[in-house]
């Protein structure tokens, strides 16, 4: 049990959106968020990442409370939001080059052109974000996740806007990463073929309740 | 003719088979120019020799508003007709005429302080300079503030043809108000007011920066279209970075 | 510390490549001073006297009109939250932020003003304090100014509330930063207010990044 | 016409959700115009002869950092986009947001600046000319700036780029401005600034909306 | 031939995306964009729209150019892009009443509250739009739609951020949109469940020369 929740509730505003909802998460594994539009999966990996606290419940990290230690936990994950992150004055490598200097110093150019590569931007690396086709922000904002070594991978809704390539890019990523034992968590609204992955649908969570 | 010069490689011959004449002449009539204001000219009876400042304080003002006007036409031409050419000449203008308004203001202060026994008064003809380098500013920040080029140039086009309205404020402003500077001597209706001794090395040291402003723009239009030509190269290979 | 360097850096390289951030403080200073001499004529004794005043709110108005972005564009799209899910403390990232602040406002301001003070024909000798106010003062306006930025993150607003919430606490900043110039120019000593800037300066350095800090934790909840 | 006054409708009912902007207006040209006293001190003289300029500058400030949002928002979140695909001309609601701007600016700080007038110990006689002043100068400031709040839309530099390209071409209106209080101070006739700043009006409100409209298309583009 | 392009070229900032592409829709039909990421979708929809001008071709709107008249090519069309353009201090019931306002002044209460839902919306249609979820976002931008009639519908990536549901509640709008005669056009990533469609696949047209 290396990732854990346990008897989460969170609340937005003054309405609870979900309550009572569990999961468990081991090396190698990946986790599916699915449920309805507005049931909660962003909410729910924002709890998980540690950008917001829940209501009611504990997230556990090897056995340890995430919140303990927020640093520690935000080092052993990448969490790539609905928003890419990317400024758009900079070029595609710069941004990566930026992000990773703060999480990992030693970090060639090698690794970021390869990182930029294995979602097939070599060609327009060089080309500032702001230029970038919204596909291609996706692609960029994926990269970060195999720029450096992360045990818990956080994506919400990773597939918006990619094509059939820069997906099945993303597949082989997440593939590889289970193989080294990396543990994945996806909110997604559509289905995607990954296979062996557990599956928590929020919309059997949903509480609904005003405070 | 113009679009045939918004090639780089064209625009790059033309250029090498102009500068370096332009260069020469430039360099000639200039050492002629300062020969005769700081050595034939005679001083003045009240100033003495301060007055030989005028020498270069009054072209450099002639050359920061011409390079305004010519920025803000090379603009409308750019608008108007779309000229690949028109727009990079505006930004290629727009950095020396904001060093003439500079140079303009300096001397002017230098010149200030034995004279009104100041460097500076706020009146009508120093401030409306001071605005002439505000929009000479803005036009060249407002040009690099976009990630586009060519959004920027459209916008800095547009302000640059506004700031027109500042120029006939500048050139009419000791008339309209009453000023510490002095009116106009040289160009005004009914022909010059003063002696020849004094116009010859004013007239050469002007031709000498106008040689000067021609030879800087289109160098520096050929490094703004090679500096592109770079760009456009490091986008499709970001190896060679 | 190497942290807080690559953290500065990255600050920095952004406001660069976002087009001149320093030239364009500065400019802006330059405009707000020629507006006073303009609206009051040439009336050169009278200038003199509200100089000192006129200098240092023109340079707290570019501070504050720089400081709308310090937070904000990383937080409208996703980088601030990418910041704080980063391994360094958030503090080292909020201390870049606020160093790279002043070193691309406070900093050319600094070095702006006496220029300004000579078009504004005040006497030489007091240049020297008028740098060293600034160079006291400067920094708590980035930190102060930090701080209103943190707390107004996600109110859409824009530079109008953030000034607003501000300018009050930047109030003892202005007041000293002009006595101690006044001081100078009548020839009395000006190291009272001086020394009151340094303590405002020491006092905000202690606490303020602390709290921008918790602010921007719970903007982002 | 029906559609102009939907429009400006429109434009109203955003500002005032964004949390009252008018109000926030007025604070803050409250808050400039206390600035020079506290920097100034006491010298009450030397503050009534400064006090138009000083009117004049707030409410230039005031209306400058009200501009930045007043295409900005619009074009980051893609409503801009939605305007310009209007069946009406795009004009018509390029007016109805210059308008709406005045409307939550200008008209507010007309309002108010007789009460600062009068905190600076301004005489009453002078009050009239300070309203009508501001009643001709405000609209120009409102269409100068919303032109140059379209030329700098994109760009990411917010209020410090448009503050610092707008204020040399809203010079004229300081100038006049203050001009137009100071004769009425010193007890002389104000009716050649008041025409020129009619002159101004004038003259912005027939060319500036229709080259900011085109600002705006090309932004889009 | 309704809606014709002819030979169109796109150029952004100095590289030519496509050039010599042509395509015509007649009533009822339904044009798929397809392509990889970064292949010109979004440029030639915004093409489309009117919003920018091909550097060369010209498209036509029954038989005229679309920039000779182009407030009355915007009164036929509706165009709903990457970005949602709601105003998140508003209700989705506010945001899509002064939308309308400007396009159908008549448009009454019961037609907006209609609109929204057909997207599922009517329960949430209180809430600022700041608040909604990343896909209830999408589904008040889409109830433009059906909130006024216009001839063509350009959509540029409907189904981002849309669950199961939603999608269907879109696809049917667009069958209803087909059988009056409604033309629309759609940028898309991924395959939609529509059937009878034209596809291009803006692959083929990629040009790629710098100038
Ligand atoms: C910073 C201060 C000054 C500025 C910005 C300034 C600006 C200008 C400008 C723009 C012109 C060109 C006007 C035209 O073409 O009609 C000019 C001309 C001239 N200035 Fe200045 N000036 C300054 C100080 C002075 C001083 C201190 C003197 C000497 C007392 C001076 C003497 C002249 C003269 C003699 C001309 C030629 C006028 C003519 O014959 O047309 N200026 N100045
Ligand atoms: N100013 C510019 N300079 C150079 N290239 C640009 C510029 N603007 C856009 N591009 C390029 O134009 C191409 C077209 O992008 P567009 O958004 O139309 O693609 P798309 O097919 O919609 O892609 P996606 O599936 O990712 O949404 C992209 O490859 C982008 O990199
Ligand atoms: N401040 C708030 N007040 C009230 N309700 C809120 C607030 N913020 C969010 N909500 C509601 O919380 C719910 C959770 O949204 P969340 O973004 O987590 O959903 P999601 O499952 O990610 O949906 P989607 O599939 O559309 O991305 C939504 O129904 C939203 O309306
Ligand atoms: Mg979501
Ligand atoms: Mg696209």
């Amino acid at each position: 049990m290396d990732f854990v929740g346990s008897n989460l509730a969170c609340v937005r505003g003054n309405l609870e959106i979900f309550s009572g909802l569990s999961f468990s998460l081991e090396l190698g594994e990946v986790l599916m968020l699915t449920g309805s539009n507005g049931s909660g999966k962003t909410s729910l990996l924002r709890l998980m990442a540690g950008l917001s606290r829940p209501t009611k419940g504990v997230i556990l990290w090897q056995g340890r409370s995430i919140s303990a230690d927020p640093e520690e936990h935000f080092g052993q994950m990448t969490y790539v939001g609905h928003s890419d992150a990317l400024k758009p004055y900079l070029t595609a490598f710069e941004n990566l080059a930026l992000w990773t200097a703060i999480r990992k110093p030693a970090c060639t150019k090698d690794q970021l052109v390869k990182a930029l590569d294995t979602f097939g931007l070599k060609s327009v690396m060089g080309k500032p974000a702001g230029y970038l086709s919204a596909g291609q922000r996706r692609r960029a904002a994926l990269a970060r996740l195999v720029s450096v070594d992360a045990t818990l991978w956080l994506l919400d809704e990773p597939t918006i806007g990619l094509d059939d390539h820069a997906c099945s890019y993303l597949f082989d990523a997440i593939h590889n990463h289970r193989k080294k034992g990396g543990m994945t968590v996806i909110a997604t609204n559509v289905a995607l073929p990954l296979r062996e992955t557990q599956t928590l649908d929020l919309g059997a969570y949903i509480s609904g309740i005003t405070q | 003719m113009f679009h045939f010069l918004a090639n780089p490689v064209r625009f790059k011959r033309a250029a090498d088979l102009v500068i370096p004449w332009a260069q020469w002449l430039c360099g000639i009539t200039l050492l002629i120019g300062f020969y005769f204001a700081l050595y034939l000219s005679p001083p003045d009876y009240q100033q003495g020799e301060t007055v030989r400042i005028m020498y270069i304080h009054v072209p450099c003002a002639w050359m920061a508003l011409f390079l305004y006007f010519s920025m803000a036409s090379l603009s409308a031409i750019g608008l108007i007709w779309h000229h690949p050419l028109a727009h990079l000449s505006a930004q290629a203008a727009a950095p020396i005429g904001a060093c003439f308004t500079i140079l303009c203001l300096a001397t002017g202060s230098l010149w200030g302080k034995p004279m009104w026994g100041t460097w500076w008064v706020w009146d009508a003809r120093l401030t409306s300079v001071l605005v002439l380098l505000l929009l000479y500013l803005g036009v060249i920040v407002l040009f690099k503030a976009f990630d586009d080029p060519t959004r920027g140039e459209k916008s800095a086009a547009i302000l640059a043809i506004f700031g027109v309205i500042n120029l006939p404020i500048i050139k009419f402003s000791v008339d309209w108000w009453n000023t510490l500077h002095q009116p106009a001597s040289v160009i005004k209706v009914g022909g010059p007011a003063i002696h020849s001794s004094m116009m010859t090395p004013l007239f050469l040291v002007a031709a000498g920066f106008t040689l000067f402003s021609v030879c800087m723009i289109v160098l520096r239009i050929r490094a703004l279209l090679i500096a592109r030509q770079i760009r456009s190269l490091l986008i499709q290979n970001p190896n060679l970075n | 510390m190497t942290v807080f360097i690559v953290a500065l850096r990255r600050e920095i390289k952004i406001i660069v490549r976002q087009a001149g951030d320093a030239s364009l403080v500065i400019m802006f200073f330059v405009v707000i001073s020629v507006l006073f001499p303009l609206g009051i004529g040439s009336k050169i004794d009278l200038l003199a006297q509200v100089a000192p005043t006129v200098i240092w709110v023109a340079a707290l108005l570019s501070v504050l009109l720089s400081l709308e972005h310090m937070f904000s564009r990383d937080f409208e799209d996703g980088s601030l939250e990418q910041l704080a899910l980063s391994p360094q403390p958030l503090i080292v990232v909020v201390l870049a932020k606020l160093a790279s602040h002043w070193l691309t406002s406070g900093l050319p301001l600094m070095v702006t003003a006496p220029v300004i003070a000579i078009l504004y024909n005040l006497p030489n000798a007091s240049l020297q304090v008028l740098i060293l106010s600034m160079a006291l003062g400067t920094p708590a306006l980035s930190l102060i100014g930090g701080l209103g930025a943190a707390l107004t993150l996600g109110t859409r607003r824009g530079g109008l509330l953030l000034s607003f919430l501000v300018l009050p606490f930047v109030l003892p900043v202005l007041i000293f930063g002009s006595a101690a110039s006044n001081a100078a120019i009548n020839g009395l000593s000006a190291e009272t207010p001086l020394l009151l800037l340094g303590a405002i300066l020491a006092v905000t350095i202690a606490i303020v990044p602390v709290i921008t800090t918790a602010a921007i934790r719970q903007a982002l909840d």
